[in-house]
């Protein structure tokens, strides 16, 4: 199959189309809902039959279709579709197709929609832009664009607490979006367009050899830049605060948008632009697993000391999110696939519990995680998804989360570094810890208040969550069916390591 | 005489012959009159432009006389960007100017009551707009001299037009200008003393075939400099701009701050770059092998002067952002900050030398790319900050006479009635703190890369430390206004008239997205300025 | 030293003394005098520059004529700010108001 | 395809109960009791397969990593009674009245095929993942049983059995990941694995806390004496006969019992001392539940210090297998048989703890009573029993290993003896409680004939047919006595205890309080984690007051230096707005600039 011109147009096509929607919804009255949904689901949909059109080629076919512009002389904008880029503009235009459909439901009665849509539709497009970034320079500038437009969503409400908690978010990104933009204009000063390339970008082993030192500054400006958004402890603060925003943004900040977003900054520094084996002999990946497995512990300690539903979610993704650090840094094709895939696992886990979150919320107002006895009987098919995506944030098979975290093991135990396991271990101790009681007094107690029957679960946003939480079992179970995640993950670990003799 | 060279001459000449006609035109006719001159203007730019892209330098010689006598209009890649962001600029503003009369003055009449439309503001704006290209496609110093002194007596009487209240700040306006100017005047007579010509590119050529000229041609570049960097409001001399700027008209504050003090800054550009540079700068004379060492010394201490200098203005001018209350003195503080930004250029044009520059296999930039770069980067920050500058001020001129305030206190909430002019203000708050995709950080990210590549690491932390606190400032504008308040507790500010023309809204609207859209232009940009320039 | 080396200095000197009033004085008017002999020593700065080469420099002769313009459109504007500013009591030296 | 029906089916009907919830309430309950009704048939396939033996596969390649799932010597014996428990357990409650606390219908029946499916799927794996997946499936839905009548000694037990589920599955995983590391991801290949990995010692710990924990090793055992009372007899039937066979399932598929290397050097000797750790807790579990079990009130919790006896005694087996590895073929033979006896037996005494109570009466009560009677002299393993058979096997295997210089042989058979005083205690304590009024014929109670008599038929046939160990010669005097005089020791000690507390001689206590209570260490282990859990979380509290006040602290410091720096920088700005100050200031930078610039250009 030979790229056609169409295959070229489609990542450029991505980015505009979801710009498109921005543009369209905007200047809509508040009252043109219909229209607002159909603009937004149509464009959602086309997206993803796009995306989903481009799984052959890349995946069957190994061709990577590619869209290119000048930025600065020498310097490109690149927006490539590589396995890795496929797989994270899959999840997230998959899942964004999903919180649309779940924030008509949440916002249906609620103002200032137009502003909301418009702003959330900025969001795909940077989450999309960075997505296919072709190379580092490119991945910037969505980034900080998702910076950017995320903050109106964050403070959305207009309460002082949710202006204020924007705010803090934007201190907390911008000073990582800029810290990390000083790692890339001095990386590109010596290599030029620092292009994605499995297993290290051009000119980056050479400086490398010419001076460690600038090399190894380097690397901790731009993992420093990136662990702002992808919340590696001490850089979390700004994550628990920002759950004051509505349901369906913290969805998309935890599980594709802000945080993801970070966390796919690593992954693509680590492998595709140091590469594992430079990043490696520099010495900078055991300090890196070192910050990861501090998180992991970090979060779920601070996660287990919540009583506030969404704010326990929040400290859980501070922990989850480093579990595709940790894969990363062992240095082993088992983990690196491991961390890959969990990028999409963690995603479709998170989403829909912070879809029930957001449900439990609307429809009972139950927010404290004591009062949710009983909530089974009152709300059984939230309390089924929220239940399914509880379990897999365990590991328990067979869900998605479990095939992170076999994979990570073995990982763990392939790598020089077998303590590691003990990490994910009590991770997963910790994990039950927090979500097993939710999930105990949802369904083996009975609700505590008079007025006990079921509530109606609205449809809207009920489906949604009800579909992530399939894919949770689904995505697992069938997690060796071809171009199940897993196995797209596998492809990229072995491009990455392809020329490294494996560990 | 080519459609570029007619145009090229037509983008003095239009401006002014409709300032004079402007004067004795009715209300009604000046507005007409000025959306079609802005119109024009802007159609004249494109041919020099088109002409500026094929890679030559557009020349006209008023009265075929020649250089040195004749007035030699030039317009090279340095000049058209300037012409073109004025000419975009411009066009806004005449544009919420015409439709928006209030915003353009305030008038005692005879009865005592004051009448909030200026009949000034029409010929001032455009003679100041003719004085502004005069300055950018002059090809010698004299007219630049005559130019900057035209932009410099309106900007004076666009001041004054705020009422009485702006009287003072325009006087103090008025004197540090002309001193600004006389400096400069008594430092291009240095220049032609020396150089015996006026012509800039001439001059530039005399001084590198002349070495003994170098002793004078600093004192001239240090008299030049500070006479510049006064009418740009560099600190500590910015004194006169925040009561200038935040005092005048909702539609003459976006004209001086965008536009007027590029005009000084173009020029010590011009000179610095075009004069100074091919003759020291150690990085471009390296292969003559004449540099005369010592001056190259005496003005990498200017430069370093101008640039701490510019530090500083980036630290306080943004703090003094901070502590304000209302929205235009923050907007005029944020271009004393960004004023900053412009001067750090200086030392990385004059030491473009480190250990990585030797280094071909790693490095991909050399010293003229060096010097390309940081000037490519530095009009890159400067056009973006006359675009979203002139945004921004439109909005909060916007705001001004709609509500008689622009209490920061008082607007909050605004983005549930204005979703338009918020969703402006978010723009020109990316585009002044340089975020992508505006041209600011395209032009930041060229200047940073530059320097990198230069060798002068400390422009990191800087950076850093100046984004930072403007968008920390540009945050304190803007977050009040996502306030949702109940609609019944709301302190709304009262309507000071009922509506806003639609134009009001869309003008700064369109040059805020303009902000954004030419984030990607910095190649063409960076093209562009290498038309004619001395490196090339 | 030459007669227009002479001159050079004493333009200098001029342009000394007249930008250290300009700059320190409060009183507006004053100020303006100031402004004016900084004016007047720039332009004679340039004469004597102008003179010491054989013949006269046109071109410096032409800046100073366009300097004298130039001086006479400042002070007439800034004649009439001062007069109106001093016409209004309370803006009465309002400089330290922003 | 039968192991996949086998799986599936009970997996569906357990899956559509529930999810019957989204139809209308008319059709919802119809919907329901169907189901209920109809899910003993779920058990079918699974007779099927077991009945066809080895060579029945399953082999899912696109399931999570790819999963197995095979009938072998080992789980076809298991799979059958594990079949026949649920299927008795699933018909006694199906038909059973509904009572108040049961008003979710179905509930329980949803929850026992989902722990079927995992029971079974547990004896079928045949590589880790499955294992994993369906020992995780069994233990989560296990919890739906024992909290079935939400009373506070149901969330007592149930939280206690989380705990520890939740402890056993973390150890299994580690265990798990160990050994697939290595190449044991087929469990055919695991022992090997783990005998060649460098952690034997690790690798056997964990996954002995892990299975240790579902098979009631002491000390992990606490659980069991909790759950049992607390879930419904239904319930406890599975727990006690086919879930913690899970447990042994493990051991059995995990250590390195037949092996074709043997262990040397030090992986010897981890392996010895691993023997003798779990032959030690084997043996203690055995005798020490007994007497604690006698002490009991509740016939359910007297019933599960049996099990926690009887799993002893198969730990014993297991841990002889492993000191002496020639004798390993047999025990894990033996090990299978007794497990398949003691499932049928229990399960019919614990299925047997409300026939009693509905049908102790009249002619059922005779043919009740005799049911229990010879239920309880098979778990004890009197002669001709289905019991006999498995002690006569067990002790045939250990042959020959010496404990302190006694043989295994002669101490297991003292086993029996605590067994029989035991049940001898539980038939007193269920025989002497209060009887409800008689209930027609229905499922309950043909369910407990159903086992009582599978109790007795299918371990001879697996003995006869599918064991290859030899069965005993009753006939043989010999074989006879060393049946039956550990039984008799028993009856005699029963009679003793019973003379004497008909004497009085023993101390009285009310019924309700016995004087050791359920869960044994479960007890001690509560308060100490309670005072841990006081004292840690005020050590934490203050910890974190120190924190956040350290953090608000520098908070304060930096708000007050950047106030402090911002209003002298705004403070000097209002100074040199002052034309004279501001003037000077440009005079002084002109003259700075000037002279500094010449001088430096001047001296170059």
């Amino acid at each position: 199959m030979e790229l056609t011109n169409l295959h070229y147009v489609i990542p450029l096509l991505m980015v505009l189309l979801s710009l498109s929607a921005a543009i369209m919804i905007f200047p809509m009255r508040e009252g043109q809902t219909k229209l607002r949904a159909i603009v937004n689901l149509t464009i959602a949909t086309v997206k993803v039959a796009l995306i989903v059109s481009l799984f052959p080629v890349v995946l069957g076919e190994g061709l990577h279709p590619e869209f290119s512009m000048s930025f600065v002389p020498g310097i490109d904008l690149v927006l490539r579709v590589d396995e890795l880029a496929l797989l994270f503009s899959t999840l997230s235009s998959s899942l964004w197709l999903l919180t649309t459909i779940y924030a008509i439901g949440y916002l249906h009665g609620k103002p200032h929609q137009s502003r909301f849509f418009g702003f959330f539709s900025l969001c795909v497009t940077a989450s999309v832009g960075i997505s296919l970034s072709g190379n580092l320079v490119t991945f910037l500038l969505f980034y900080e664009m998702l910076t950017l437009v995320t903050y109106p969503l964050v403070a959305h409400w207009g309460t002082p607490a949710a202006v204020r908690a924007a705010r803090i978010y934007l201190r907390y990104t911008l000073t990582g979006g800029l810290v990390l933009l000083i790692g890339v204009v001095w990386l590109t000063i010596y290599t030029g367009d620092v292009d994605f390339q499995s297993g290290g970008a051009e000119g980056v082993t050479e400086l490398a050899e010419y001076s460690p030192t600038i090399a190894i500054i380097i690397f901790i400006l731009l993992i420093g830049g990136l662990g702002v958004k992808s919340a590696l402890v001490p850089l979390h603060g700004w994550l628990p605060l920002a759950m004051v925003a509505p349901a369906p943004v913290s969805a998309l900040l935890h599980a594709v948008a802000v945080v993801k977003a970070g966390v796919f900054g690593i992954v693509r520094v680590v492998d595709d632009v140091y590469g594992i084996q430079v990043a490696s002999e520099l010495g900078l990946l055991t300090p890196l697993l070192v910050i990861a497995s501090l998180t992991i512990i970090y979060g779920s300690y601070q996660a287990l000391r919540q009583l506030d539903l969404k704010k326990r979610l929040a400290y859980s993704t501070v922990s989850q999110v480093s579990y595709v650090v940790l894969g990363l840094t062992m240095a082993t094709v088992a983990g690196t696939t491991g961390g890959v895939v969990h990028l999409v696992h963690q995603g479709i886990m998170k989403i829909t519990l912070f879809f029930c979150a957001g449900l439990f919320q609307e429809t009972t107002g139950v927010t404290n995680i004591r009062d949710m006895r009983g909530i089974g009987y009152r709300m059984p098919l939230t309390s089924l998804a929220f239940t399914i995506g509880a379990l897999g944030m365990i590991g328990i098979p067979p869900t998605a989360g479990f095939i992170s975290k076999w994979q990570l093991g073995i990982g763990a135990l392939d790598s020089d570094n077998t303590w590691v396991i003990t990490i994910l271990l009590a991770s997963s101790l910790m994990n039950s810890m927090y979500f097993l009681p939710i999930i105990y007094r949802m369904w083996f107690f009975y609700p505590q208040i008079a007025d006990a029957r079921a509530v109606a679960e609205p449809k809207m946003m009920l489906w949604p969550a009800l579909v992530t939480a399939g894919l949770v079992v689904g995505i697992g179970a069938g997690a060796s069916i071809a171009y199940a995640p897993l196995e797209i993950a596998e492809q990229i670990s072995e491009g990455v390591f392809s020329d490294v003799d494996s560990p | 005489m080519t459609l570029a060279e007619f145009s090229t001459g037509a983008l003095v000449l239009t401006p002014l012959l409709s300032a004079a006609v402007m004067a004795l035109c009715t209300h009604v006719l000046r507005r007409l009159l000025g959306v079609v001159v802005a119109v024009l203007i802007v159609g004249f730019t494109v041919p020099v432009v088109i002409h500026l892209g094929s890679g030559e330098v557009v020349e006209v010689d008023l009265g075929a006389y020649g250089a040195p006598l004749g007035i030699v209009l030039r317009a090279d890649g340095l000049s058209v960007l300037f012409i073109a962001m004025t000419s975009l600029v411009g066009l806004g503003i005449t544009a919420f100017a015409a439709a928006t009369p209030e915003a353009t003055g305030e008038r005692i009449q005879a009865n005592g009551q004051s009448k909030t439309e200026h009949a000034g503001f029409w010929p001032l704006w455009f003679g100041c707009w003719a004085g502004l290209n005069a300055v950018f496609v002059s090809g010698d110093l004299f007219n630049t001299y005559v130019g900057l002194e035209l932009v410099g007596l309106t900007a004076v009487g666009l001041v004054a037009l705020g009422g009485q209240k702006s009287w003072p700040a325009a006087l103090r306006y008025l004197f540090i200008a002309v001193l600004g100017s006389l400096l400069f005047l008594v430092a291009v007579g240095l220049l032609v003393s020396v150089t015996g010509t006026l012509d800039i590119n001439q001059a530039a050529q005399q001084l590198t075939d002349n070495p003994e000229a170098a002793g004078v041609a600093t004192v001239a570049m240090v008299l030049l400099s500070i006479g510049l960097a006064m009418k740009v409001a560099l600190v500590p001399m910015h004194q006169w701009l925040v009561p200038a700027h935040s005092g005048a008209p909702s539609a003459v504050s976006p004209i001086l701050s965008a536009l007027v003090i590029k005009g000084a800054l173009f020029v010590f550009l011009r000179s610095w770059l075009y004069v100074a540079a091919p003759a020291y700068s150690p990085a471009l004379t390296e292969t003559s092998g004449e540099a005369p060492l010592n001056v190259a010394e005496a003005l990498s201490i200017v430069a370093w002067v101008f640039a701490l200098l510019g530090l500083i203005a980036l630290i306080v001018g943004a703090i003094m952002a901070l502590r304000q209350t209302r929205l235009k003195p923050l907007i005029a503080y944020s271009t004393v900050a960004q004023a900053g930004y412009w001067f750090l250029l200086l030392p990385v044009v004059f030491m473009p030398t480190s250990a990585s520059l030797g280094d071909p296999g790693v490095t991909t930039f050399d010293a003229s790319e060096v010097i390309a770069g940081a000037l490519a980067g530095t009009v890159g920050l400067i056009l973006g900050h006359g675009l979203a500058k002139s945004a921004l001020f439109l909005t909060a001129g916007y705001f001004k006479e709609l509500y008689g305030t622009e209490k920061i206190a008082a607007l909050s909430g605004e983005a549930r009635s204005h979703p338009m002019m918020v969703m402006t203000m978010g723009l020109t708050a990316i585009g002044l703190a340089g975020l992508p995709f505006s041209l600011s950080f395209t032009g930041k990210w060229q200047l940073t890369s530059a320097s990198l590549a230069g060798g002068h690491y400390w422009i990191l932390p800087v950076i850093i430390v100046a984004t930072l606190l403007s968008a920390a400032y540009l945050l304190r504008a803007f977050g009040p206004l996502m306030m949702d308040n109940d609609q019944e507790n709301a302190a709304h500010p009262e309507l000071h008239r009922n509506s806003m023309p639609v134009v009001a809204q869309v003008a700064p609207f369109t040059l805020g997205v303009l902000t954004l859209l030419t984030g990607f232009m910095g190649t063409p940009i960076f093209d562009l300025l290498e038309v004619g320039a001395p490196w090339s | 030293m030459t007669t227009a080396t002479w001159y050079l200095l004493l333009g200098v000197i001029v342009v000394t003394i007249g930008a250290l009033r300009l700059l320190t004085v409060q009183d507006l008017v004053a100020r303006l005098i100031a402004l004016n002999i900084t004016g007047a020593g720039s332009l004679m700065v340039l004469v004597s520059l102008a003179a010491r080469s054989e013949p006269i420099d046109p071109v410096l002769s032409a800046l100073v004529i366009t300097g004298l313009v130039i001086t006479a459109a400042f002070t007439a504007t800034a004649a009439v700010l001062i007069r109106r500013i001093e016409d209004t009591p309370d803006l009465e030296d309002g400089e330290a108001s922003s | 395809m039968l192991i996949a029906l086998s799986l599936l089916l009970p997996a569906l009907i357990a899956a559509l109960i529930p999810l019957a919830g989204v139809a209308r309430p008319a059709v919802r309950d119809t919907a329901r009791r169907v189901l209920a009704i109809g899910a003993p048939a779920a058990i079918l396939p699974s007779i099927a397969a077991a009945i066809a033996g080895p060579g029945t596969e399953l082999d899912v390649p696109w399931l999570l990593f790819g999963v197995t799932f095979a009938v072998d010597t080992i789980s076809r014996g298991l799979l059958l009674i594990g079949a026949l428990l649920y299927g008795a357990a699933l018909m006694s409650i199906s038909w059973a009245k509904l009572r108040n606390t049961e008003k979710a219908f179905g509930t329980l029946s949803a929850f026992l095929l989902a722990s079927y499916t995992g029971n079974i799927g547990v004896y079928l794996a045949a590589d880790t993942i499955s294992f994993y997946l369906s020992f995780a499936v069994m233990s989560f839905s296990a919890v739906g049983l024992i909290v079935h009548y939400r009373a506070p000694e149901s969330y007592r037990a149930t939280a206690i059995y989380l705990i520890m589920t939740v402890i056993s599955e973390t150890a299994l995983l580690a265990g798990l990941l160990l050994t697939a590391h290595i190449g044991g991801n087929i469990l055919s290949d695991a022992p090997e694995a783990v005998l060649a990995s460098e952690r034997t010692g690790l690798i056997l710990t964990l996954l002995l806390i892990a299975f240790g924990v579902k098979a009631g090793t002491a000390p992990l055992h606490v659980w069991l004496p909790l759950a049992h009372p607390a879930a419904p007899p239904a319930a406890s039937a599975v727990l006690s006969g086919a879930m913690v066979k899970a447990g042994m399932v493990g051991f059995l598929r995990f250590f390195p019992l037949q092996t074709d290397n043997s262990a040397a050097g030090d992986t010897a000797a981890t392996l010895e001392i691993f023997g003798w750790v779990l032959m030690i807790l084997s043996l203690l579990g055995a005798f020490a539940a007994a007497l604690i079990g006698v002490a009991q009130t509740d016939g359910k919790v007297v019933l599960a210090y049996s099990t926690i006896s009887q799993m002893g005694f198969i730990g014993a087996l297991i841990a002889a297998g492993l000191l002496d590895r020639t004798l390993a073929e047999d025990t894990v033979d033996a090990a299978v048989l007794y497990a398949v006896h003691h499932g049928l037996a229990k399960g019919a005494l614990f299925l047997g703890v409300p026939v009693i109570k509905h049908y102790g009466r009249g002619l059922s009560g005779i043919v009740v009573t005799i049911g229990m009677v010879g239920a309880g002299f098979a778990v004890a393993g009197a002669p001709i029993t289905s019991g006999g058979i498995g002690k006569y096997v067990s002790k045939d295997a250990v042959e020959g290993l010496k404990i302190a210089g006694v043989g295994l042989e002669y101490i297991l058979p003292l086993v029996a003896t605590g067994s029989i005083v035991l049940l001898l205690r539980f038939l007193w304590v269920v025989l002497t409680e209060q009887r409800d009024p008689q209930r027609s014929l229905d499922g309950e109670l043909l369910a407990w004939l159903g086992v009582c008599i599978a109790g007795i038929v299918v371990p001879w046939m697996i003995g006869a047919q599918w064991s290859p160990l030899s069965l005993p010669e009753w006939a043989d005097p010999q074989t006879l006595w060393d049946s039956t005089w550990p039984i008799g020791l028993g009856l005699a000690l029963g009679g003793i205890f019973w003379w004497l507390s008909k004497r009085g001689w023993l101390p009285r206590r009310e019924r309700d309080q016995p004087a050791i209570p359920a869960g044994d260490l479960v007890a001690a282990e509560e308060s100490w984690a309670r005072i841990l859990q006081d004292r840690g979380g005020a050590a934490l509290d203050s910890v974190h007051n120190y924190t956040g006040k350290a953090r608000g602290g520098a908070a304060t410091l930096m708000a007050n230096i950047t106030e402090s720096t911002n209003a002298s920088i705004e403070k000097t700005e209002d100074n040199v707005r002052q034309w004279p100050r501001f003037g000077t200031g440009i005079m002084l930078l002109l003259t700075l600039i000037l002279v500094l610039s010449l001088w430096i250009g001047g001296t170059g």
